[in-house]
């Protein structure tokens, strides 16, 4: 174990190698290209696991290297990278329990999706080799991402994973949606990376080092000074947005739906997975800053988590496209992501984020299966019933929605619950005169767990359940192949069980020194919490409720209600309450009562992101081309008009000065006699 | 000494004489319309000057003006005027240019003009009264200096006559068909 | 009156005069050899040895002990009634005109052969006066020697513009240069009379002394002070003689018309022999003669002017020209102004680098405007061709000259490595060291004016298709346009 | 010597100026060759009187003006035989001598 | 022999084949690529060795050489103190030895583009050379712009005879923006000289009599008269109107030429000259150039995003990029030396990335012209569908441009800000909001050129060819190889980033 640990770069240079190898012999491979990229994936996986049994057998992460950074168990550093002056910046790989962790998640994930996609491709596909290279890239792009030691080398393999993300949702550029999604997410990311950079400018100028263990040292020395605090306060504010525009947190999330016209095993591992979990890994590595610095910043993520989280929820409970629902899904998940940092649950962001990866990809591959069957069909309307026709993926996809809702005893509910504990716990101090504020994103986010249940359980009741409403499609799909359900079997396991580690109950059971309680293994040094167990029990019984509660209304109202009747009560809640309140049922007119508001929430939210939202981007956008436009007029008219002009002045003056020369000599005579007789007497007269 | 005693002096009536004979002759070469009477008068303009050169003491000049401007130039501009036809009458008048640039009389006023400027200069010079030259020049002396101490610009005043010449000769010679 | 033993005075030296003395001989040579030679081209090689012979006697003078001994004490020789002073300004410009006068004579071969009628005799005898005209100029150490020297070259430039007589244009170059020319003298000739007439001397150093004691407030031969400003107006009446020669705005008008009307060959001469010259005597006369302080700053300030009205005007009509002569002589206005900033510089005594300054940009600018001008009088004879349309193409039908011309340019307008660049930039430094550097900035702005005019022809030439059948070469014009090439890269 | 000295001065410089405004303003090119002596002859007792009145201390000095003044109107003559020639010239080519008729170089 | 005077045989050699291909009749023409090829690669080869033996030869310490290498001397022009002095330090091998490195590739790029007057180009393409490589190694002002404006008139003729249709246009505006920036600078550098009174236009010792002037208007004068002739090349903001007209008339070889090489004659001179010299004046006005350099980013960014030719965006980036530069040298002129050498190192590796990385995307861009022959982004569209390999080629250096990491793009860029920020704090956000527009706008043309639908005209297109290959392989591998590993440009720069950096914060040395 101790070989795999001390050559744990190897996980990183099995994609770089894949990709190169692709790449190179692209033609010659062609569909065999998923041998290489799988086998190679299949090692870095296995490798990935011997790391991190080897981590956890160094024991709990407990002497801090300093605050807030746990001490890495292994650092390899290529000092001499870059000599700028007298500051070098290093190259620097290091494992930590928090990197063993997530390169376990990033292999899987990448692994099932390489054998997944093998299958999902249709045999007529020209770019399959071109998928392959980039996937490897992106997967090194994202070991690179967590195995980094420092903020120099996050941010290139976080643009790796840009390009990456580029190139994969422009997989199909011979179609108008990915060509204009590419762009979206690259710009709109890019955007988050500007404010990324500034901050590393910032913290580079205070401290003048990026390693995080340098940073753990100088920044808690740092914020002594209050100006510097101030500074680093908005350091830390300006990496978040880095964080915002990656992990598509409100309100630069507006590229995450469109990204979804990718192939949708990349959707599975990029904007599902793992390079959105960036930014939330982004945060909670560089905690250092973001813990020591004044509290508004954390207090700042903490909202922008929560409202993120509720807001993509209830938008995600109207969208008709199985994968825009997962996108919407996505974002709200990572708000709670976000939100978990914010209120200082570090760990339980983590965790959430490690459970997140599996069942999330889970339910993207489980999507992909549908949509694959469904001849490209991505909408729920037209689907229906084919949980008889798909088993394998009925029932995988089942684990996923169910860890995803948050069911006892699935990852989910473990995870949420430690996100909502934490948030419920939150007691910042900036905060301490109104309490209520402190309680919203705790609120939110409950009410996002309803959402969450409501809106998968819509979903999962279209797609599968009920009678097909499209009968040519259903009868055309059919059960995907061994190598697609294979992968999702794989990610259906630890979607359904990783939750258990959290639970402590080897520790517990059995005090095995290999394997501790996640919590303990994920503690962050200087981050303590102690939780009464009344509050625990309160919070995971809010949440129960709250998810259960989801399911129920969710399939209550879709398999229930009859379509008509839905369609009528939509109808009759459009123009007037009036008409919803002369309803006979009772409960039926809160439910419906409820539904009603939410649609008009998720309508009103809708038109937000469509109109203002969007409209500021593309105003932004307007104005930039309009800047454009006018700074190449200014070219064209001013710049290159004044040197025109000089050169035309040149020649006016050139023509008068020649209309002296008239040929008559004794004009020119008398300009010579009255030239020197000016001299003259302008002489006598001046001197 | 006032204005009066010095016009009457004798050198100040002869000067004055020679200096109006000048000024007339000259100006007649202005308003006469043939060209050879131009001439004409340019020769007698010539000698007046010579007479004044002859009041200033400078005899040798005087003669060389007699002889070289009076005698010689003179007679070329003529010779070269009855050679070649160029005695037409024209009116000066008729030609381009502001007709008061052309008008005879204003020749005077602007020499009159820049002597007056002239003598202005010279009056806020305060140009001293006249030394009594020790010397005068001779021809003797002008001789042996031009042949001594002058003789570069002797002789480069040759070759300058020589020049003129050879280019006389190429400019008017009929070609040698 | 005492007998005076003028012989003691004279001082002859004759290994000074040497050179002056075979041009003289040369001349005569060519005219006495008309009569006895039948091959007439012969005698391209009789003028081109004379020169040569004189340029060895250039320096045989400047390596002549007694004189460097003197030179390097800084009180030069003078000799023959100290008419003539032996300088190392002299020695440079005589080599310069006596250059100058052999590539004119090598490029007018043909020229002289196809219009005069092989007239080597009048026209070479008349080239050779002129230029001994220019040598006494600048080796004069006497204002009356100066000015026979600068008749000497007048008269003989005069009938060399008007050389061929049976062409219009010619014959109205000539007179107009005359008419103007003539004018021009008798003012300057009034100015040195005033001059003398204050000062008592026409010796340049003896003028130096007087006006360094009347400025002091010493009377000098009943002169005082009060008289400056008549040795002023003097000096000024001067200056627009001198201007003339130099074609300087606004005494510039002629030149145009009688750069166009003159044969090329002649034209060429024009530009550099006889401005050179001028210059010479400008130097002679206000950076030896009146540099004194308290006057200097007066005359400064005129050339200054002048310098500055040259340079623009010269290049902005420049820019609107057709005719390549016409362009060249608006081209030689302005670099009479680079030339006259040098002489501004020159006004700055504590300064002493205007003059060398200047003398190094006169040869720059003899050897790549004659260059230049070998081209266009081969082009002239060839066909005429003197206006822009004509150069079309140049590049096609004759690559040669093309790159040649361009290679001028390049020098005239200043880049380096050529000759050009470093006349410029002698001036330049000059002008700041003298405290100018508006001047520099000036001179600078306007060799980017200068561009557009060049530029025309060099488009003409190089990205625009021939308008004419091919053009042959010529052994002489070839022979001068490759010294010139190979002068504007070695000397700079 | 009891002649003022503006006397001569002035009459110089009332010939040179008078020579010069007669040479800028008459065309025929003969008048004005005819002008521009007497423009010389201005200058030449401009010399003179200096010479005579301040400047003939010494043979040598009191001999300069004389030689120059000789040097100038060989000068002059020179000038007047070269410049008839050229006048003679173009009367055969234009068959005019009116310098106001010479505009064929222009611009 | 060699190694002794290797400087001067790197510079001089193309003009040693230039000179023998001049004998050689123009119809012989594959002898004249021969020739041309052997001599644009020969100082390739021996710049070769200079590097290797970079860090085991000693710096000169002689006081018209200090910290210099490879140094020669001869005395030239003995009047005013000119020497003919060679030399090259950190600043000057990295350029020279990418100058060497791009002259074979492009006259290799030429071959079979350029189709007439073939003996002229190559001929002026190497004297060209020997100016480049002339300017990177000469310490003698004079000699220094003897060999700028050598390089002026193979440019000229190089874009006015071989250019597109608006070529005379584009070829005299360089021309003329060019000479009057040179000539002013040469004004400003004499007036220093007479003010100074050193007696020597050798750079390091007028450096060391220059920068202990006082500020004031003739000093300031003469700062601005140096950095004018500089900034026109590089070139910055406001003078930059040439370079878009130029690179657009410009054949291939020569755009590549034009943006690798000749832009970096003026960044090479600012850290050469006009800094060093002034450095008091420098941080006076730091807060001006600073601006020009970030308006520079944004302004060029938003440009070329409105262009309709390929080209002209491209030529637009090479501004944008440059004004990193600027901001650097800005940045480097105000803070204590530790940060301003970060700064200048960011600010010069963008130099050096952006010389590796522009001329491959004119290369790019005219593999596209010599197919299609239009440049017209609305005209081009779908050629990766097309022609494969040739847009893969396009989109990594688009890539490698707009600053992705792992290429050497980014790099650059990047320690430029790092560097920045401390000097001119959140103004750096407006480069930031530059650096999006510029990923915008590579974006957007790549959609319109290499994605969408195959065009039916374009169909049947020759995909790359070997010597496409051949021109594209060595920068390209470059790019990554720096872009994944900076350190041994950087070491080589790091011993003349300290010295000028303490220049520049008036610390010390002189």
């Amino acid at each position: 174990m101790e070989f795999f640990l001390d050559n744990f770069w190897v996980i990183a240079a099995l994609p770089l190698f894949a990709s190169a190898f692709i790449a190179m012999f692209a033609r010659s491979l062609r569909r065999n290209a998923w041998i290489v990229g799988a086998a190679s994936m299949g090692v870095a996986l296995l490798w990935s696991l011997a790391v991190l049994v080897a981590v956890a057998g160094h024991g709990e992460a407990g002497e801090a290297a300093a605050n807030y950074l746990t001490t890495p168990v292994r650092h390899l550093v290529w000092a001499d990278w870059a000599p700028f002056g007298p500051y070098r910046i290093s190259l620097g790989l290091m494992v930590d329990n928090l990197t063993a962790l997530m390169l376990v998640v990033v292999t899987l994930v990448s692994f099932a999706v390489q054998v997944y996609s093998q299958g999902y491709f249709e045999p007529s596909e020209r770019r399959f080799t071109r998928f392959y290279a980039a996937i490897n890239l992106f997967t090194l792009g994202m070991l690179g991402l967590v195995l980094a030691d420092n903020l120099f080398l996050l941010l290139i393999s976080w643009e790796i994973m840009g390009l990456c993300s580029y190139l994969l949702i422009g997989h199909w550029y011979e179609q108008e949606w990915p060509r204009y999604g590419q762009i979206k997410a690259f710009l709109t990311t890019r955007v988050g990376d500007i404010g990324l950079m500034l901050g590393i400018w910032m913290i580079f100028m205070v401290t003048r080092d990026l390693t995080w263990e340098g940073l753990a040292v100088k920044i808690p020395e740092a914020v002594q000074n209050p100006a510097t605090a101030a500074m680093l306060a908005l350091a830390a504010f300006f990496i978040f947005t880095g964080a915002i525009g990656k992990s598509a947190q409100f309100p630069l999330h507006v590229w995450l739906p469109d990204a979804m016209a990718g192939p949708t095993p990349g959707s599975a591992i990029i904007h599902a997975a793992t390079m959105v979990a960036a930014g939330v890994y982004l945060v909670a590595r560089s905690f250092m800053i973001f813990g020591n610095v004044p509290e508004w910043v954390l207090i700042t993520v903490a909202f922008v988590g929560s409202f993120t989280s509720l807001f993509a929820a209830s938008i995600a409970t109207l969208r008709h496209d199985i994968k825009e629902v997962l996108a919407y899904s996505t974002i709200s998940q990572l708000g709670y992501m976000i939100m978990a940092m914010g209120v200082g649950g570090w760990a339980a962001g983590n965790f959430h984020m490690v459970t997140h990866a599996f069942f999330k990809a889970l339910l993207f591959l489980a999507a992909g299966s549908v949509i694959a069957a469904h001849h490209h069909n991505q909408l729920l309307h037209k689907m229906g019933g084919l949980r008889k026709k798909m088993p394998v993926t009925f029932i995988t996809w089942m684990v996923g929605y169910l860890a995803l809702v948050g069911f006892p005893g699935f990852s989910g509910f473990f995870s949420k619950d430690e996100v909502l504990l934490a948030a419920y716990t939150w007691q910042p101090e900036a905060l301490a005169g109104v309490p209520w504020v402190a309680k919203l994103p705790f609120t939110m986010a409950l009410i996002t767990a309803f959402l969450t249940a409501y809106y998968m359980t819509r979903a999962t009741y279209l797609a599968f359940f009920g009678e097909p409403r499209d009968q040519e499609l259903y009868e055309h799909a059919h059960e995907s192949p061994k190598v697609m359900t294979i992968p999702l079997v794989l990610l259906a396991i630890p979607a359904a069980l990783s939750g258990w580690f959290w639970a402590a109950l080897p520790y517990h059971f059995t005090h095995a020194e290999w394997m501790k309680s996640l919590e303990h293994f994920l503690h962050l040094p200087g981050l303590e919490h102690s939780v009464a167990f009344a509050q625990e029990a309160t919070v995971t019984g809010m949440a129960t409720t709250a998810g259960l509660l989801g399911i129920f209304v969710g399939w209550y109202l879709y398999a229930k209600v009859k379509p008509e009747t839905r369609a009528a009560w939509i109808e009759a809640a459009k123009p007037l309450y009036t008409l919803i309140r002369n309803k006979y049922y009772v409960d039926e007119f809160y439910e419906m009562a409820i539904i009603r508001t939410t649609q008009a929430a998720a309508r009103m939210i809708a038109w937000f992101d469509d109109h203002v939202v969007d409209g500021l981007v593309n105003l932004v956008g307007d104005i930039g081309v309009w800047f454009a436009e006018a700074s190449a007029w200014f070219d064209r008219n001013v710049i290159d008009v004044l040197v025109v002009m000089w050169a035309d002045i040149s020649r006016a003056f050139g023509s008068v000065f020649r209309r002296l020369s008239t040929g008559y000599v004794q004009q020119y005579m008398v300009t010579f006699a009255a030239a020197v007789v000016a001299c003259v007497v302008l002489f006598q007269v001046f001197s | 000494m006032s204005a009066l005693t010095l016009l009457t002096r004798g050198e100040s009536i002869a000067f004055l004489i020679l200096a109006l004979v000048a000024l007339g002759s000259t100006y007649k070469m202005v308003t006469s319309r043939l060209i050879t009477h131009a001439a004409l008068f340019m020769a007698l303009s010539f000698t007046a000057v010579a007479g004044v050169f002859l009041l200033l003491e400078a005899e040798f000049v005087a003669a060389i003006q007699i002889l070289i401007y009076t005698g010689a130039i003179t007679t070329m501009i003529l010779f070269a005027i009855m050679l070649s036809g160029l005695a037409e009458i024209r009116k000066d008048r008729e030609t381009r240019g502001p007709l008061w640039m052309k008008s005879d009389p204003l020749v005077l006023v602007v020499g009159g003009i820049f002597a007056a400027f002239m003598c202005y200069i010279y009056a806020a010079a305060n140009l001293p009264e006249a030394i009594t030259p020790e010397s005068l020049p001779t021809v003797k002396a002008i001789g042996s200096a031009l042949f001594t101490k002058y003789v570069i610009p002797f002789e480069v005043a040759s070759i300058l006559l020589l020049i003129a010449m050879v280019g006389a000769i190429i400019l008017t010679a009929k070609e040698a068909e | 009156m005492p007998p005076i033993n003028w012989t003691q005075a004279v001082n002859p030296n004759y290994i000074f005069l040497l050179p002056e003395l075979i041009v003289v001989a040369t001349a005569l040579l060519v005219m006495i050899a008309d009569f006895y030679v039948s091959q007439k081209r012969s005698l391209v090689w009789v003028s081109l040895a004379g020169i040569a012979l004189a340029l060895a006697g250039v320096w045989y003078g400047a390596t002549d002990p007694a004189i460097r001994a003197a030179m390097e004490k800084g009180r030069p020789l003078e000799f023959f009634g100290n008419m003539m002073v032996a300088d190392g300004f002299s020695f440079f410009l005589k080599a310069v005109f006596l250059g100058i006068a052999g590539m004119v004579i090598l490029f007018s071969v043909d020229f002289v052969e196809k219009y005069l009628r092989g007239m080597y005799l009048e026209f070479y005898e008349i080239l050779l006066a002129s230029t001994l005209g220019m040598m006494i100029m600048v080796s004069s150490a006497d204002l009356l020697n100066l000015y026979l020297g600068l008749e000497l070259t007048s008269i003989a430039s005069y009938v060399l513009a008007g050389v061929l007589r049976k062409d219009p244009k010619s014959n109205e170059a000539a007179l107009k240069y005359f008419v103007f020319g003539a004018v021009a003298s008798a003012v300057l000739l009034f100015g040195l009379s005033l001059v003398y007439g204050v000062t008592g001397t026409t010796h340049l150093g003896e003028l130096v002394a007087a006006v360094r004691a009347l400025l002091a407030g010493e009377a000098v031969g009943g002169m005082t002070t009060a008289a400056v400003p008549v040795l002023v107006t003097g000096m000024l009446l001067m200056v627009g003689g001198l201007g003339f020669k130099v074609a300087a705005v606004p005494f510039h008008l002629w030149a145009p018309d009688v750069y166009e009307g003159a044969p090329a060959p002649v034209t060429g001469f024009f530009s550099v022999g006889p401005k050179g010259a001028a210059v010479g005597a400008i130097l002679r006369i206000f950076a030896a003669g009146l540099a004194v302080a308290g006057l200097a700053e007066k005359w400064v300030v005129i050339w200054a002017v002048l310098a500055v009205a040259s340079m623009f005007v010269g290049n902005l009509t420049a820019l609107v020209q057709t005719n390549i002569k016409r362009m060249m002589a608006y081209s030689s206005i302005a670099q009479a102004g680079y030339i006259l900033v040098g002489v501004v510089a020159a006004g700055n005594l504590e300064s002493a680098l205007g003059s060398a300054a200047v003398l190094y940009y006169v040869m720059a600018y003899a050897i790549t405007n004659l260059g230049i001008f070998a081209i266009i009088s081969h082009m002239e004879q060839e066909g005429g061709w003197v206006t822009l349309d004509d150069y079309r193409g140049l590049a096609f039908r004759n690559p040669v000259y093309a790159w040649a011309l361009m290679w001028f340019f390049v020098s005239l307008i200043g880049i380096p490595p050529t000759v050009g660049f470093f006349g410029k930039l002698f001036i330049f430094r000059a002008a700041v060291d003298a405290g100018y550097l508006w001047l520099a900035v000036l001179m600078a702005i306007n060799s980017v004016i200068s561009v557009g005019y060049y530029y025309n022809v060099v488009r003409a030439m190089f990205l625009e298709e021939p308008g004419h059948v091919s053009l042959h070469t010529s052994r002489g014009s070839m022979a001068a346009v490759v010294i010139s090439c190979v002068g504007v890269l070695v000397a700079g | 010597m009891s002649l003022p000295i503006y006397f001569p001065l002035g009459l110089g410089a009332l010939l040179f100026g008078i020579g010069l405004w007669g040479a800028l303003t008459r065309t025929n090119a003969v008048r004005i060759l005819m002008f521009i002596e007497i423009m010389l002859n201005g200058v030449n007792l401009n010399l003179v009187t200096f010479n005579r009145y301040y400047w003939a201390q010494t043979p040598e000095s009191a001999s300069l003006a004389s030689i120059f003044t000789l040097f100038v109107m060989t000068v002059a003559a020179a000038e007047a035989a070269v410049g008839l020639a050229i006048i003679l010239s173009i009367s055969r080519t234009r068959g005019t001598v009116e310098v106001d008729k010479f505009t064929m170089l222009k611009g | 022999m060699f190694m002794e005077h290797a400087l001067s045989w790197i510079v001089f050699t193309p003009l040693l084949f230039a000179l023998v291909m001049l004998f050689v009749p123009k119809t012989k023409e594959k002898v004249l690529w021969w020739l041309a090829g052997i001599g644009s690669t020969i100082p390739l080869l021996l710049v070769l060795p200079l590097l290797a033996n970079w860090y085991s030869t000693p710096a000169s310490t002689e006081p018209w050489a200090e910290g210099m290498k490879f140094v020669e001397r001869i005395l030239w022009i003995k009047e005013i103190g000119v020497h003919y002095t060679l030399g090259v330090d950190g600043f000057g091998i990295t350029m020279l030895a990418l100058s060497c490195l791009l002259f074979p590739l492009s006259v290799l790029a030429s071959y079979g583009y350029i189709k007439d007057r073939v003996k002229d180009y190559l001929i002026l393409m190497l004297i060209l050379m020997t100016g480049t490589n002339g300017v990177f190694v000469t310490l003698d002002f004079m000699l220094f712009y003897v060999f700028w404006e050598i390089v002026l008139l193979p440019m000229y003729f190089l874009i006015g005879i071989w250019g597109g249709p608006r070529r005379e246009y584009a070829a005299i505006k360089f021309f003329l923006y060019t000479l009057i920036g040179s000539v002013i600078m040469l004004v400003g550098a004499i007036y220093l000289y007479v003010r100074t009174g050193v007696g020597t236009f050798n750079m390091l010792e007028m450096a060391r009599a220059t920068s202990g002037l006082p500020v004031d208007t003739l000093t300031t004068f003469a700062f601005f008269a140096l950095l004018v002739g500089f900034a026109v090349k590089v070139p910055m903001f406001p003078l930059h109107t040439w370079l878009p007209d130029a690179h657009v008339e410009a054949p291939t070889p020569v755009s590549m030429l034009l943006a690798g090489i000749l832009l970096k004659l003026g960044s090479y001179a600012m850290v050469r000259i006009s800094h060093p010299w002034l450095p008091q004046v420098a941080q006076r006005y730091a807060g001006l150039l600073f601006f020009f350099g970030v308006v520079a980013v944004l302004y060029a960014a938003a440009a070329a995003m409105a262009q309709k030719d390929f080209k002209k965006q491209v030529a637009y980036s090479s501004v944008n990029h440059m004004g990193f530069f600027v901001m650097a040298l800005a940045a480097a002129s105000v803070l204590p030396p530790d940060l301003g050498q970060v700064a200048l190192a960011g600010g010069y590796f963008v130099t050096i990335a952006h010389g590796l990385i522009s001329p491959l995307f004119f290369f790019a861009v005219g593999m596209f012209y010599e197919r299609t022959h239009t440049r017209e982004l609305s005209k081009l569209g779908g050629m990766f569908l097309t022609v494969p390999v040739i847009s893969f080629m396009t989109a990594f250096v688009a890539f490698a441009n707009l600053g992705l990491p792992g290429l050497a793009g980014f790099i650059g860029e990047f320690i430029t800000l790092t560097g920045t920020y401390p000097a001119f704090g959140l103004w750096v956000l407006v480069a930031g909001v530059g650096m999006v527009l510029t990923a915008a706008w590579h974006l957007l043309t790549m959609r319109d050129v290499l994605l969408g639908p195959a065009k039916k005209e374009y169909e049947g297109l020759p995909d790359v060819t070997w010597k496409e290959k051949l021109v594209f392989a060595p920068l390209a591998v470059l790019i990554v190889l720096f872009g994944v590993w900076p350190a041994p440009v950087l070491n080589i720069l790091s011993q003349s980033i300290e010295t000028l950096s303490q220049v520049l914060a008036l610390i010390g040395g002189n």
